[in-house]
């Protein structure tokens, strides 16, 4: 056993420090979202041995080692289904997932989906560098089409996934979306999360610069940013432009059009909790190329969380009956041999 | 069926057997499952001992009147100890031509054969692929045959029942079984108790199901072409309280009880599939005790949410048949590697792929065993009976939580559906199942997630809430001890070598092997599984004509206990019937260079006892080995 | 080998049958869709050999044994991940899946999404019935929050999935719904979702009277159809009732609101080919208690298939480059040792 | 590096050496594989025998100058036929003091240590977890040290370039280059065009890399550090054309050229996966050989789509690892039902569970063997070197269509990224591969989709679209012949027999074993897969001693060879080294009864023919087997 540093309440941010070399490529966009995660853990004093952090198989997953909380590194797109186990069979801990755009939307695509519509209390981060990075740079679910990688040297004929309209579809009750480089937005997105009860998506925007540099930088180089990005703000209009001086509306039709000037007192009031999931599917999927990129809360809605439904039931079956084991098994129909 | 004496005093003849054979065929919809659960519990009530067998039709439901659509249910009761279901059996009750088709074959010379007339007519009979009509071409001949039309006596009785026409129709299994309680002297009371609260909501359907039963009974006891009702006398068992079971119950409730000996919480993450089903289902009432049950969206996340609740301190357990088994391979190795409890339960079916969804096999051992990438050891036990399922299933929890280890418990369909007396064990005597989770960590130290116990070997179970454990596994090699990840060829060899060690070690908990039959001689018959009860018989019977074999049914598969090549070693021929193409033999024969002869059969379908006998005897024959003339029926003990 | 009747063109609906007996139970919802499935390919004249119909496993999935065309009764959950094979490498086939809304949606989410995202040119038809039926009635990934079953004695927790919803939220390009007792408008979908170049999904309300009997009779019996159906019509305002005298409209925030009287002119036109999910969305997502059931055409637009363009590389790469086997190992650094 | 004679001539000494073993070790960022790469090709093109294997750190990216980021390729060349990369390197390049640290203890003594000393400041050096600058402390001592601050100089050397600092000195790879080109002797020539077509975009950086690349050579030449050059003169190979090829390369090579021979649309199915993501890049390149290739959303989809394609009438393929290989298992056996062609490749990789992807291993044998559910037999090959893939690839294709059921392709990451020299096989003379599709069915008959060919078992190959041929196959169990769904205990156990009889029927294929040494003796060493290079290496030497030893390299593992169990037979002993815990000896034992000895070694890494060599050694010590004294030396042939 060798010593470590005890941590005296409340924890900063480098008590969630691990002592493992952190293992990615010097630039890629992990080390922000991990420092945000930190951040955001030490703001809510997230104590470590509460707090289970599951992952599954990617240049993402390997997150657990970095944090100095319980970990589970698992296996290739499974987190959320292990997850599950670790929240209904304890739904005292505070559990995280953490995943890639291949390993949640690709091979563990079904159990993502599934999480969402279950509303587990799990928080999930996923960190969408539209590459698989571990595997050295194949194109992904959310790879735009026409990518030239290893595997498609003629571009990908795939279409991409949104990952935050496949969770609206899903079901989901927290979604959200937030960029490695904007790392005060994160920390902040990441704290909404881990206040929402049931699954919270985070989809985080993430860097790959050796397979997929420069994927966001459209819109997230300073130069653009204020043009390019849509905050969501709930009960606020929506709202960009360095100036807020554009606006977004829906028209007749749900369709989007960007508003300036008279008009934009008619753009679309957020409303992130907003009983029908249209105008967050609205959202979701605007083109990227014509529209702002909107980032914060697409929906935000409390619902009863499984788990609670669960252990609900057995402490109501536990209340109503006591069995020994004695009583189990000296059940039905039974009869004495002397 | 054999009789042994005549009794007088009943109106008509009665006589002693000591032992019956009865099969119930009929349509999906004419209730033989019912009819055969029925005779069971009150042939169990009544003493005796009994061992039953259904057999199902395909899954998906059949066009009525049709050979797939056809579902039998076949139960043995004696007034000794038997070890299976029965072969051929003694009675036959057919309920359509259907059933006469799939299932006259069977019954044995001289047999009596209950047929239902009611529906014979040409359409019926074209449905049930007869070009002519059974009962007029010769086809009965040699069997006693009973017709009567069910549905017209059952009609007839119920002419003051509320139900509509379908609905009497409907109670004419029990019509069926009315007549053979009294043919077989059976109490009435246990089934007039089990309708009643079966239908509690429904007087007028319990009315008329006991009103057709007693019909049936009264038909019998006056009409003339019943000469005689048979008895079979209660069975010498072991003092004890009984219970009958089925095999999915029982390692249910070894599960359940073993949880609550251990102080754990059970969480069984589960996707349906036949015939394991019921395991979800039977866990889910379980509520009271704990038991907290998901039915998660596939196999793969079943088995990946148990491997979540053991590592969050709860057992994780999770239930397939081989498809689903096939799909959880990659998790397994994941439970493998982080070192945590977990119970698999393979409640095999046939296969391969799909295969014959509700029929027996035990043709995933090797998948069991090795169906994993890497080298991937995990403990394999196997149930051999539905009484001995609930042993399996504790014992599973038992060492997956001392070794730290995921356990693989192998059952089959014919366990799982079939039933027996089971003699119900004290429960203060189970044996112990100490968890001892890692204590809160000292301030200044850092826990080691893979310091091992120095004689199990197993790792500290570190439960997430606990203060002062956090740490990180996962599924790439790591260190021996501190867990962190590691790609040194020395370490790696270790930790493959000490996975593998781990599983060796439970050979220290295993007993002697038992045997019937002395240790040494000239055939040793080996079984694992469910092919225990037809081996043990036919062992028995060539015991009894004077050979020299013996038989044991091994519950450990890996590892396999410590004295089994001595054993071996001990006699002439081993012989190992299987239903597979000789599984366990492959790994006896690789392991211990002993020539173990495979008995192979892959039909879907338990073994017969006399087909293993006639195997047996060819073997023992082969050596020379002398034979007295005797009675071929299995001993009382 | 046997005789089978040769089939003069133009086929009838016979023409599809096989010499199987249909092993559904008697009054079982998938009677209906089969009739409805022959019946629409008979319509659209559809060869025997150039069709395959691809199904996982459940009773929905036996289906494959009663169309006399191509049929692979496969695994559980994987229809649309082999079907996507067999279209792939032969785009000249009609190729068509059957899947439950277990198979489908539970153990086969994954490829199921991963399809709708492909756009691969498969015709899905999704029976659902809300429950497993082959594995004798637990409840399903669609089963109603609370519903008993046997692996769920004190009602499910888990909340349902709209395939709809889902199928939307993956990107999917023809989503329609049809119900087992509505035949004709059921055929006449079936035949809309031939005619769509892309993977089309048929969600088919089927009933299960053995396990989930009535499941949909809320909406569906004689009675009460006419208030509770909403026929979606392409171009048409969305009005329900006996005398077309509701209709649905949103307001501001795409919030549905039922409609009558001289608001009528404000009921919602349906356009199925509308740029943006976002009204589809608000249909597939309207309380089933509150408001009527949607049945029809959700989406449909046009895009490239995935078989296209993998094939179009293939020709182009082909026209490009001829290369012998001797020419493909005689390549790069060679030397000649004698 | 064992010196033979001392040429004259050149300025500085020139020695001729009958072999060398150079490791290149450097950062993952360092360029080690490119530079090892170029080193092989240009010695290829020499006429050396050679053989290379690279040995990657951890998937991810470590810190630089960290031991876990430390990238190595080891390269051996010889003017002998060479069988293994070799075990200890003469030369050891180490381009930072991580890479010192994790390979010096290899370095053969009296090597020659390459050491760039641009990175030792205290931090490197903590990083390397050195506590002193072991330059100084005496850690060198023994061997051959040579210093270069290969930063410095490649900065010089590159004054006059356009790249920045940081850019020229990522060009201290090719300086180190040129050192050892000078050192060997070796022609800068193919480097040059290489170089120039890599970077044919980038002028300025394939000016940096030839002026860094001369400059070491012209550094080498003119220093007083270096006294002589080496020269590995060509070997005496098999006259021929060559390629240098690497195990993934080769195989899928042999998979289009299988494809064109059948006339077949190949479809690759596949999901990345480390060491067999290359496959998929490779065959991702093969569009206008018609290979259409699918990158799915899991392993499950992968194998799935494949199934698909060749229900359709393409080849499907899939190709994987370890873990991804256990999510198949399912599938697997769906194919297996449906009798249908499929070729699975498993390069395999360290388990279990996700284990060390970029460490070699061949512990999937009893996965591929036994890893599904039911009895579900597949035909497994496996390859042995990289150039044999090209060979097994093209098998594996034949057999799956003549016979119409699923191959298992072995294959290991050491094959994989291994490198060899490949004699070219004559296009002509590759096996013909006969495709026989059903024919268009005639009016009023109808089409049996199990009928059988007599010879093979194998059933018709029904394309979709084909008149006339409409059928339904699946999962579930099918009557012979007609293909409907049959739950009938005889026709089970005959599906169940014949899908073993037609994997059994390819032995009828297999060609007499091939044996280095008499077929009789003392030993015999089996292997199969990537083992067999270090074993033909120790044999040959053994053999040389005068030892009657011979060994034998597996390519089909099931069947297995019909003179297989004769030739063991005909040996004392049999051994066979494994890098797993025994599991052909296992199948082996099972089978022959015969007591085969494993030597296994799972470690991550490939056998040391020396640590075979030992082991032989002692096995034929035991059986008193003599032993004349003579040269430890690979023999030429
Ligand atoms: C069953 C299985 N299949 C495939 C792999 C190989 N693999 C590891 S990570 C990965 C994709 C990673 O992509 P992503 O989730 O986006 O993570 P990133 O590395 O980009 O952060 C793949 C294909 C694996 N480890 N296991
Ligand atoms: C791998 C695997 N897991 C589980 C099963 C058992 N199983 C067969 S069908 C089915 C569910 C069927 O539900 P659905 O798809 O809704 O079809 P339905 O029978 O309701 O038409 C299940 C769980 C199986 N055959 N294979
Ligand atoms: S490969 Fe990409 S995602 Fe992975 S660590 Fe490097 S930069 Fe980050
Ligand atoms: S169980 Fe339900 S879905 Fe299945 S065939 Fe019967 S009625 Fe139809
Ligand atoms: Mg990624
Ligand atoms: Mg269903």
């Amino acid at each position: 056993m060798t010593a470590v540093p005890t941590s005296p309440a409340p924890l900063t941010k480098k008590d969630y420090k691990t002592d493992q070399e952190v293992r990615w490529c010097p630039g890629c966009g992990d080390y922000s979202i991990l420092n945000a995660v930190q951040g955001a853990f030490a703001k809510l004093g997230k104590q470590l041995h509460e707090t289970v952090i599951v992952s599954g198989i990617g240049c993402s997953s390997r997150f657990p080692y970095y944090m100095e909380t319980f970990g589970f590194h698992t296996i290739h797109g499974r987190a959320p289904a292990i997850a599950t186990g670790v929240k209904t069979s304890n739904p005292a801990l505070d559990v995280w997932v953490v995943t890639g755009d291949g390993d949640a939307m690709s091979i563990g695509g079904n159990h993502f989906i599934h999480a969402m519509r279950r509303n587990v209390g799990l928080k999930i981060l996923m960190f969408n560098n539209r590459i698989y990075g571990l595997t050295k740079g194949q194109f992904s679910p959310t790879s735009e089409q026409g990518k030239v990688t290893k595997s498609s040297p003629l571009g990908s004929v795939d279409y991409p996934f949104s990952p935050i309209a496949l969770s609206l579809g899903a079901g989901g009750t927290f979604i959200a979306r937030g960029i490695d480089v904007f790392g005060p937005h994160l920390e902040d997105t990441i704290c909404k999360a881990s206040a929402h009860k049931g699954t919270a998506l985070v989809e985080i925007y993430q860097n790959c610069n050796i397979f997929n540099d420069g994927a966001y930088k459209g819109f997230t180089e300073k130069e653009v940013r204020d043009e390019r990005i849509l905050y969501l703000e709930h009960g606020k209009p929506l709202l960009f432009g360095a100036n807020k001086d554009k606006g977004i509306r829906f028209d007749a039709n749900f369709q989007p059009q960007i508003v300036t000037g008279a008009d934009l007192d008619k753009a679309f009031v957020w409303d992130e909790t907003a009983a029908n999931v249209a105008p967050a599917m609205a959202l979701a999927t605007m083109s990227e190329g014509e529209f702002p990129v909107p980032v914060g809360v697409f929906r935000r809605r409390e619902k009863p969380n499984f788990e609670t439904g669960i252990q609900a039931q057995i402490t109501a079956a536990k209340s109503k009956k006591k069995e020994s084991i004695r009583d189990l098994l000296f059940a039905g129909e039974i009869w004495d041999v002397s | 069926m054999q009789t042994s004496n005549t009794t007088a005093g009943t109106e008509k003849g009665l006589q002693d057997l000591d032992q019956i054979v009865i099969r119930f065929a009929g349509d999906s919809g004419d209730g033989m499952q019912l009819t055969g659960d029925q005779f069971t519990r009150t042939t169990a009530l009544m003493g005796n001992d009994i061992a039953t067998f259904p057999d199902f039709p395909a899954e998906i439901r059949a066009p009525a009147g049709t050979l797939p659509g056809v579902s039998a249910f076949q139960l043995r009761f004696s007034s000794f100890d038997i070890h299976t279901p029965g072969d051929a059996p003694d009675v036959l009750v057919a309920m359509n031509p259907a059933a006469l088709k799939v299932h006259l074959k069977e019954l044995r010379k001289d047999g009596i054969l209950l047929l239902n007339t009611a529906s014979f007519s040409a359409l019926d009979l074209k449905k049930a692929k007869y070009e002519k009509d059974p009962r007029t071409d010769g086809t009965l001949d040699g069997w006693r045959v009973i017709e009567v039309d069910l549905e017209a006596r059952t009609l007839e009785a119920l002419a003051t029942s509320k139900l509509d026409n379908r609905g009497k129709e409907r109670c004419k299994n029990m019509y069926a079984l009315g007549i053979l309680y009294w043919m077989f002297h059976r109490d009435m009371a246990p089934t007039e108790k089990a309708i009643a609260q079966k239908f509690a909501k429904k007087p007028e359907l319990v009315e008329a199901n006991l009103m057709a039963m007693k019909a049936g009974f009264a038909y019998a006891e006056t009409t003339e072409i019943f000469q005689t009702a048979y008895r079979v006398p209660p069975a010498q068992m072991k003092p004890g309280t009984y219970r009958n079971i089925m095999g999915n119950q029982s390692l249910c409730l070894g599960l359940v009880a073993a949880g609550q000996k251990a102080g754990l919480q059970l969480f069984l993450g589960s996707y349906p599939i036949t015939p394991a089903s019921d395991i979800l289902h039977q866990l889910s009432t379980y509520k009271h005790h704990g038991v907290v049950t998901f039915q998660a969206e596939d196999e793969i996340a079943a088995v990946c949410s148990a491997i979540g609740a053991s590592y969050s301190g709860s057992l994780g357990i999770t239930s397939t048949s081989g498809p689903g088994m096939a799909l959880k391979a990659e998790a397994i190795g994941l439970a493998v590697m982080a070192e945590l409890p977990l119970v698999i339960l393979n409640v095999q079916r046939a296969g391969p792929s799909t295969g014959m969804p509700t029929k027996t096999q035990q043709a995933d051992l090797l998948q069991a065993m090795y169906g994993r990438n890497g080298e991937c050891p995990v403990a394999v036990i196997a149930a051999s009976t539905p009484a001995d399922a609930f042993e399996v299933g504790y014992e599973a929890v038992r060492i997956a939580v001392k070794y730290m280890l995921p356990v693989i418990v192998l059952s089959d369909g014919y366990i799982a559906n079939g039933s027996e007396p089971w003699l119900l064990p004290d429960p203060e005597k189970l044996p112990a199942i100490p968890v001892k989770f890692a204590p809160e960590g000292q301030p200044g130290t850092k826990f080691m997630p893979y310091a091992r116990d120095a004689q199990t070997l197993a790792r500290p179970w570190a439960k997430p809430g606990t203060k002062g454990l956090v740490h990180r596994i996962g599924g790439i090699e790591k260190a021996d001890v501190t867990g962190n990840i590691c790609y040194e060829a020395d370490n790696h060899q270790h930790m493959v070598d000490t996975r593998a060690q781990k599983v060796a070690n439970i050979a220290a908990d295993i007993p002697p092997i038992e045997t019937i039959g002395p240790r040494t001689g000239d055939v040793l018959v080996l079984g694992w599984g469910s092919t225990r009860g037809a081996i043990t018989a036919s062992t028995l019977r060539l015991q009894k004509d004077g050979h020299k074999i013996s038989c044991a049914c091994l519950r450990f598969l890996n590892p396999l206990p410590n004295d089994l090549g001595d054993l071996m070693r001990g006699f002439k021929k081993v012989v190992l019937p299987e239903m597979n193409k000789g599984q366990l033999a492959m790994i006896l024969r690789a392991k211990y260079l002993i020539d173990v002869v495979s008995f192979s059969q892959v039909n879907g379908q338990p073994f017969k006892s006399h087909d293993i006998h006639a195997f047996l005897q060819k073997t023992l024959a082969s050596l020379g080995s002398t034979r007295d003339a005797g009675s071929a029926k299995e001993t009382r003990r």
